[in-house]
């Protein structure tokens, strides 16, 4: 059972960092990028490692998601020039 | 109190306890966290200091009470302390450099404190992830610090820094965690203990993983783009740091992880710093802006550490601090002051670099830094690439050896072409602030001084003898703004004669004959130098040191000494030369010549394998072949041998007019004096080879086109140059014959030639001085004006010619003799010819200048200054001695060279008698003299016919000329003759060696294309740089 | 399929998932001309490292390495995993944070310039 | 196209690599010897439940100053990139539109929850899973919604960099009193205080102390991150 999960998560997280590399938009991107972090963070949990969990829910999923998001944010205007 | 400077673990403490408080002393004003900060940074000085004095065996700190592998543990032994002396010295004053930087933001003042810390950190920690962790912060204040400047250059290139550390630290976390699973501990030196289990492919991995993370900091060739970004891209102040200071951790940190390495592939390690070392340099050839072309040498130069380390990283203490710490130091002194000076000058294109000279002191430590870069004694790269290249020798890597020479060949080039546009100085003002003056001057100071601890430890028991000189020179050199040219003079020659008389009481036989040539022609040629009436401030100094360096030839035992000599010299004539007034380009030349003739010496003694010049006489003939090439070929590059004697020319005509006198008459004779040593050590092997006999052709060779080349010469000290040239040709093949007559006609030979060298250089430095120009078609007719001129010019060129009665004759008597008596009958006939060539330039020289009819506008030329005349009258007069009683030196020279070979001389009277025939001086004296008196009475009684005849009484056929000098009979006198002899005068040698310059800058523009400047193509460049790495290890 | 997949180790399994995270990760590196992707990118590599490390420490079947006052410390060397990697990635998250806030901290400045997210404008500095 | 072609190849060549890796691991069926040692014996030393806490803050305790350090140096990078120079020449005009009355109400309760949460994380650090730098930026998630709720108004930073500034030089502080109390290579030691009775809040030494001074640092670090980015 615990296999199972396992591989669910794992196949999670990796669904989750190809998309945030294969997604045109930024925000969806960062998003993705985002999920495949709270993922890994279930991952760290099964892993018996809940210190790591705690801290990659925290930063990894949400403050380095919130960071991405002031930046797109502040580079907004001429993403369309530049994104193909 | 005294605890706190003996514990290294302070300068954490310090640093970070400063940094975090930087914030909230803030609050109290600027003032007060500027004095914390620099506090802080003297106090991480200090304790760094106090640590390593009071190092009685390696320090091991454990911390949190536990000890390693249960806790992180740091180490100070002696190797930390050199490199953690260097990183807080540097940062102290980098600090201080970058006042005006730091001042507006306490933000930065903290980044530059932890900046510090992070590179202690790599130095000391002996934990794997805490070194993850000192890189990380020491990246992490660099990006910071970087991005302080927030135009697009620095942008840009922080940013690709960024990339490229993101994926450095990647590959290093990816490594430990892979370390860790193997050995199941952090701890570096229990990791050593048990590389055996990372012998696996996991291991494996994991090794290759670290190592190309360490090895990427230190930008290794192709994977460096960014790096040289950062260098272009950031603050002069910034990129110093980077360049003496990140690079050292990673460096130390590289040095630790090393035994991890499997042993059998060190030879990667190698590859990667020769090959990161010679591209950078050859890439540098073609760079223009300041900041990157240090970038290029900046690279080398770890480069060559790296290459260095993968040789000695298990060498004993001191000869891993001679050797790799020199190599290190060397980059350290040179590098940061020469980033600092480039933070001053604010110029991007090094032909905006004039600006510079406006600051003595900055232009001073600027060649200080240059020449310690290029390898030149007695700054600490010569000392260690010295015994780096003799160990190489001794392990028979030739091909390194010659990659390391020629990358230091092409560093030299584009480093002193900067330098040349230094000198060529400019209008604008230099602003520079103090903070920014005074640790640039603290490192040439530093410089300086390390640089004489050297010279007395390097040299041994030997080195005051040295080491003085040069001392004495330097304060020549300094004192020459504050005391008159006369006085400085002076305390030049009172100082050669002592030289002099030191040097005769040391030497004896062949030595001694050289130490006068050297010495006494010196000191005599020196007396001219009284003429200019404002010499440069360093004239007399340089000229001591030349001249010093020559005795101190003389005296050397050991190949370092007479290596470190040759270099001293070489520098000191540079130096000599560039201070002439248009001869920036000719001195390039000059000295790229040098240091090729240099780099072959240095490949010859390194291959001998031999320590003392009396073991090159062990060598077994297959090695003794190798090594006589190599040094010979150095030497005649310095003679001007035909090939390489390109220099010659540029060099001789514009040094300064007194200068060249030393060059052409004093100077020449070194390479002589070398290519003696060596035929006599390695007599046996030489003697009859194919390569005694090709190095005769070459003599002969080279005597020939120098005197073609001599004749279609239109400046005067051109002519006197290739004249020059063509002389050594004969004492090439003299000393080629390898043969008793031959060796004192070589002898002979060299010194007639200083003394009419002197008497045609000086002579022509009064006309030169008199007329201003060196254009001989606008000279004529000044037999009148300047007699006792005209009589040194004319005595000269007799001796010169070898037409009785005076020295010449003997010489060229010695030499067909010598010639025929082994044997060489069509090089004799050549030797004829050239000789008759030399009649041509030589008819010009006296024609052109002292005779045919005055110009209108020399009519109030006078005679020659007066410190011109005196040393020409004691030549003509030392000549006129030496001409009629020959027995008087020729018979010593034949002791001298009777030491080494039977003598095929003998004596009666002033009768010299060979297997040939005879020649008796005196008796040739009177007999000319006869004819001569009798000749001039019969002149004196027919003098009245003479039809003067007004000067422009000509006519022309209807025609004006618009330049009427051009129909002069002297300008372009033997064009005819050049018709005739067209394809034989062609510029060969010019063209090969232009050739030899463009491709190599082809070659440069063509590798450094892979730096594309996408941040991007260098991510790949570091991925496949790992790729390689892995499957190097990983193919067995 | 499930007694199948359970002949496998987690651990090994989570190893895979790193590895390849590395690889999406550094694809994206190299590929994506965006500077923000390229960023994402890095923090997915860094992400698949630690899940790496974490993998490391894991040993099958046992609980996370904090002892209450009940469990006998014999016991606990039998029934917890290894703190070590968890500490390492612990620290390995926040260096993560920290660079890429300064990382986007230069592109935010970058676009200023250049008003410009495409790498490829940013080669002002080359040869 | 090309150029992605030798990407792909070579990222096949690193994945060969990566597959040996794997091919040869065998997971860990064993503590290493250093973590038996911390297993076996970090609780009756450091007085810590949470092994993982013992060896962040004691044990490898000079890491976490380092990454104390570098969360500090990426803020000021941070900071000294994007915060407004004096000769910074801005023009920027702001469209203001005040967040919704749900959005400034919610934030208005769990702000101070969340603070709180942070606080209890790092309190608990020796105890439970979580600690300092987690604690930290919890306490930087409760900012970034005090930003979402209220986006013009400015955090302080006087007090901010004070309180980042006190308690990172408290932190070295402690650990410099490591050393004073209890000798050299005792840098950073937990043990100068009583250990305490295991399992208890005011146990494990200075390790409670030290994560409150790390989860203020970290937390005061992110949210002036934060800030600095929000106004750039």
């Amino acid at each position: 059972m615990l296999t199972v999960l396992t591989i669910t998560i794992c196949v999670g997280v990796l669904v989750g960092s190809l998309l945030a590399i294969v997604l045109d938009s930024l925000t969806s991107a960062v998003v993705s990028a985002g999920l495949a972090s709270l993922f890994a963070s279930v991952l760290y949990v099964l892993l018996s490692a809940p210190d790591v969990a705690m801290t990659e829910a925290a930063i990894g999923s949400g403050l380095t998601t919130m960071i991405f998001l002031y930046t797109i944010k502040k580079t907004q205007g001429v993403k369309k020039e530049v994104l193909k | 109190m005294v605890a706190y400077f003996q514990n290294p673990l302070n300068i954490y403490i310090t640093a970070m306890a400063a940094a975090f408080l930087l914030g909230l002393v803030h609050k109290l004003g600027k003032m007060a966290s500027l004095t914390l900060f620099y506090g802080a940074l003297t106090m991480m000085a200090a304790v760094t200091l106090g640590s390593a004095l009071s190092l009685s065996q390696p320090l091991i700190i454990q911390t949190a009470g536990f000890i390693a592998p249960l806790s992180i543990n740091l180490q100070f032994g002696y190797y930390e302390a050199f490199f953690t002396i260097c990183v807080n010295i540097a940062a102290l004053l980098g600090g201080l450099y970058l006042y005006d930087y730091l001042k507006d933001s306490v933000l930065a003042r903290a980044l530059f404190l932890m900046l510090v810390v992070g590179i202690n950190g790599m130095i000391m920690t002996r934990d794997l992830f805490n070194l993850f962790i000192f890189i990380e912060i020491t990246s992490i204040a660099t990006y910071g610090l970087i991005g302080l400047d927030r135009n697009i250059k620095a942008l840009s290139a922080g940013f690709k820094y960024i990339l490229a550390g993101g994926m450095i630290s990647a590959f290093f976390l990816l490594g430990t965690a892979l370390t860790y699973y193997k050995t199941g501990t952090l701890n570096i030196d229990q990791i050593i203990a048990m590389k055996d289990v990372l012998q696996d492919p996991i291991g494996l991995t994991a090794i290759t993983l670290l190592l190309t993370a360490l090895l990427i900091e230190l930008k290794p060739f192709p994977a460096n783009g960014w790096g040289l970004d950062v260098y272009q891209g950031s603050n002069a102040g910034i990129a110093a740091m980077i360049s003496v200071g990140v690079s050292t951790g990673a460096l130390f940190a590289l040095y630790k992880l090393l035994p991890l390495f499997p042993a059998q592939h060190m030879g990667i390690i190698s590859g990667i710093g020769l090959a990161t070392f010679f591209f950078s340099n050859l890439m540098g050839l073609k760079q223009t802006d300041a900041k990157r072309m240090l970038g290029y040498s900046s690279i080398g130069q770890m480069g060559l550490v790296l290459l260095a380390l993968s040789f000695f990283h298990t060498a004993p203490l001191t000869m891993f601090l001679g050797i790799v710490g020199g190599l290190f130091l060397n980059h350290f002194l040179a590098k940061a002051a020469l980033f600092w000076i480039a933070g001053i000058v604010k110029k991007d294109h090094i032909k905006e670099w004039g600006i510079l000279s406006q600051s003595k002191m900055l232009t001073v430590v600027f060649i200080i830094a240059v020449f310690a870069l290029i390898g030149l004694p007695p700054f600490p790269g010569f000392w260690a690439k010295w015994q780096f290249i003799m160990v190489l020798g001794s392990g028979n890597h030739t091909f390194i050896i010659a990659a390391i020479l020629i990358g230091s060949l092409f560093e030299a080039v584009y480093l002193l072409r900067w330098f040349n546009y230094v000198l060529a100085g400019s209008e604008e003002k230099l602003a520079c602030e103090k903070s920014k003056r005074v640790p640039v001057l603290i490192f040439g100071l530093i410089t300086a001084f390390i640089s004489a601890l050297l010279i007395k430890s390097s040299l041994g028991p030997q080195s005051s003898i040295y080491f003085f000189p040069i001392a004495f020179a330097v304060i020549l050199m300094f004192v020459g703004n504050f005391i008159p040219t006369k006085l400085r003079a002076l305390f030049a020659i009172s100082g050669i004669s002592y030289l002099s008389y030191y040097v005769q009481m040391n030497v004896s036989g062949l030595n001694l004959i050289f130490a006068q040539m050297f010495l006494w022609g010196g000191m005599i040629l020196s007396i001219a130098t009284f003429y200019k009436t404002k010499a440069k401030p360093a004239t007399y100094g340089l000229l001591f040191l030349m001249l010093a360096s020559l005795g101190g030839l003389v005296l050397s035992r050991t190949t370092l000494e007479f290596f470190f000599c040759w270099e001293i010299m070489t520098l000191a004539s540079y130096l000599l030369v560039i201070s002439g007034k248009n001869a920036k380009k000719a001195a390039l030349t000059y000295i790229t010549f040098s240091l090729g003739s240099a780099a072959f010496l240095m490949a010859g003694f390194a291959l001998s394998n031999s320590l003392t010049l009396m073991g090159l006489a062990a060598l077994p003939s297959s090695q003794a072949t190798i090594v006589f090439t190599l040094l010979a070929l150095g030497f005649l590059i310095k003679m001007g041998a035909f090939g390489v004697h390109i220099w010659v020319p540029g060099a001789y005509a514009e040094a300064e007019d007194d200068i060249s006198a030393f060059i052409a008459a004093i100077l020449s004779k070194a390479g002589v004096f070398g290519l003696f040593v060596i035929a006599i050590y390695m007599q046996s092997t030489i003697s009859n080879s194919t390569l005694a006999y090709s190095l005769g052709w070459l003599g002969i060779l080279t005597a020939t086109f120098g005197a073609l080349m001599a004749a279609f010469q239109e400046d005067i000290k051109k002519l006197l140059a290739y004249s020059s040239m063509g002389q050594m040709g004969y004492v090439i093949a003299a000393v080629a014959l390898m043969s008793h007559l031959g060796w004192v006609t070589a002898l002979y030979l060299s010194i007639n030639h200083i003394l009419y060298k002197s008497l045609l250089f000086l002579s022509v430095a009064g006309v030169i001085y008199r007329v201003n120009t060196r254009e001989m078609y606008k000279m004529g007719g000044l037999i009148k004006k300047m007699p006792i001129s005209f009589i040194s010019a004319m005595m000269a060129i007799i001796a010169m010619s070898g037409v009785p009665p005076l020295t010449g004759f003997g010489g060229k008597w010695l030499m067909y003799t010598a010639l025929i008596e082994k044997g060489w009958h069509l090089q004799a006939a050549l030797a004829f010819f050239a000789s008759g060539i030399a009649f041509l330039y030589m008819y010009r020289l006296v024609h052109s200048i002292f005779l045919g009819q005055a110009k209108p506008e020399h009519k109030d030329v006078k005679e020659a200054p007066l410190w011109l005349i005196i040393p020409q009258v004691i030549f003509m007069g030392l000549m006129m001695v030496g001409s009629t009683l020959p027995r008087l030196w020729v018979e010593k020279l034949s002791v001298a060279v009777g030491e080494f070979m039977p003598s095929t001389l003998t004596w009666s009277g002033q009768t010299a008698t060979t297997s040939l025939g005879y020649w008796n001086g005196f008796m040739v004296m009177n007999i000319v003299g006869v004819i001569f008196v009798i000749v001039l009475i019969f002149l004196l009684l027919t003098f009245q016919k003479v039809q003067k005849v007004k000067q422009f009484n000509i006519v022309f056929a209807g025609e004006r000329p618009f330049t009427p000098e051009t129909t002069h009979v002297a300008y372009n006198m033997y064009a005819p003759v050049q018709k005739a002899l067209g394809g034989w005068v062609k510029p060969r040698a010019t063209a090969f060696w232009d050739g030899v310059t463009e491709w190599s800058h082809t070659l440069s523009h063509m590798f450094a294309g892979i730096y594309t400047g996408n941040g991007q193509t260098y991510l790949f460049f570091i991925l496949l740089f790992f790729l390689m790495l892995n499957f190097l290890i990983g193919a067995n | 399929m499930g007694l199948y997949l359970n002949q496998y180790p987690l651990a090994s399994i989570v190893l895979i998932t790193g590895f390849m995270m590395i690889l999406i990760g550094l694809w994206g590196m190299l590929t994506k001309t965006n500077i923000i992707k390229i960023i994402i990118s890095i923090t997915v590599v860094e992400t698949g490292v630690n899940v790496i490390l974490v993998s490391i420490g894991y040993i099958q079947g046992r609980t996370a390495p904090i002892l209450d006052t009940a469990v006998l410390q014999i016991d606990a060397l039998s029934r917890v995993v290894d703190p070590i990697p968890s500490a390492l990635v612990l620290t390995s998250i926040v260096i993560g944070l920290g660079t890429t806030a300064l990382m986007l901290s230069y592109v935010i400045k970058m676009y200023r310039v250049r008003q410009s997210l495409n790498i490829e404008d940013f080669g002002v500095l080359k040869w | 196209m090309i150029k992605r072609f030798f990407i792909a190849l070579s990222l096949i060549i690193l994945a060969g690599t990566f597959a040996k890796v794997v091919y040869n691991f065998v997971p860990n069926t064993e503590l290493t010897n250093v973590a038996k040692h911390y297993v076996q014996h970090g609780t009756q030393e450091l007085g810590a439940t949470n092994l993982v806490t013992a060896v962040v803050v004691t044990y490898r305790g000079l890491d976490t100053l380092g990454e104390v350090v570098v969360l500090f140096i990426s803020a000021a990078g941070v900071g000294l990139l994007l915060r407004r120079r004096k000769n910074d020449l801005v023009t920027k005009e702001e469209k203001r539109t005040e967040p919704s009355f749900l959005v400034q109400s919610v934030a208005e309760i769990l702000v101070p929850l969340i603070f709180m949460l942070g606080a209890y994380i790092f309190l608990n650090g020796h105890l439970t899973p979580g600690g300092g730098f987690q604690g930290g930026a919890v306490i930087a998630s409760g900012t970034m919604l005090l930003f979402l709720a209220a986006p013009y108004k400015h955090l302080n930073h006087g007090v901010l960099t004070a309180l980042e500034s006190i308690s990172g030089f408290a932190y070295v502080l402690i650990g410099i009193l490591g050393v004073t109390l209890l000798g050299a290579g005792h840098f950073i030691d937990n043990r100068f205080l009583p250990l305490g009775e295991l399992g208890t809040l005011l146990s494990a030494g200075a390790i409670p102390i030290i994560y409150i001074i790390i989860g203020l640092k970290v937390g005061t670090e992110l949210s002036v991150v934060l800030e600095d980015m929000r106004e750039e």
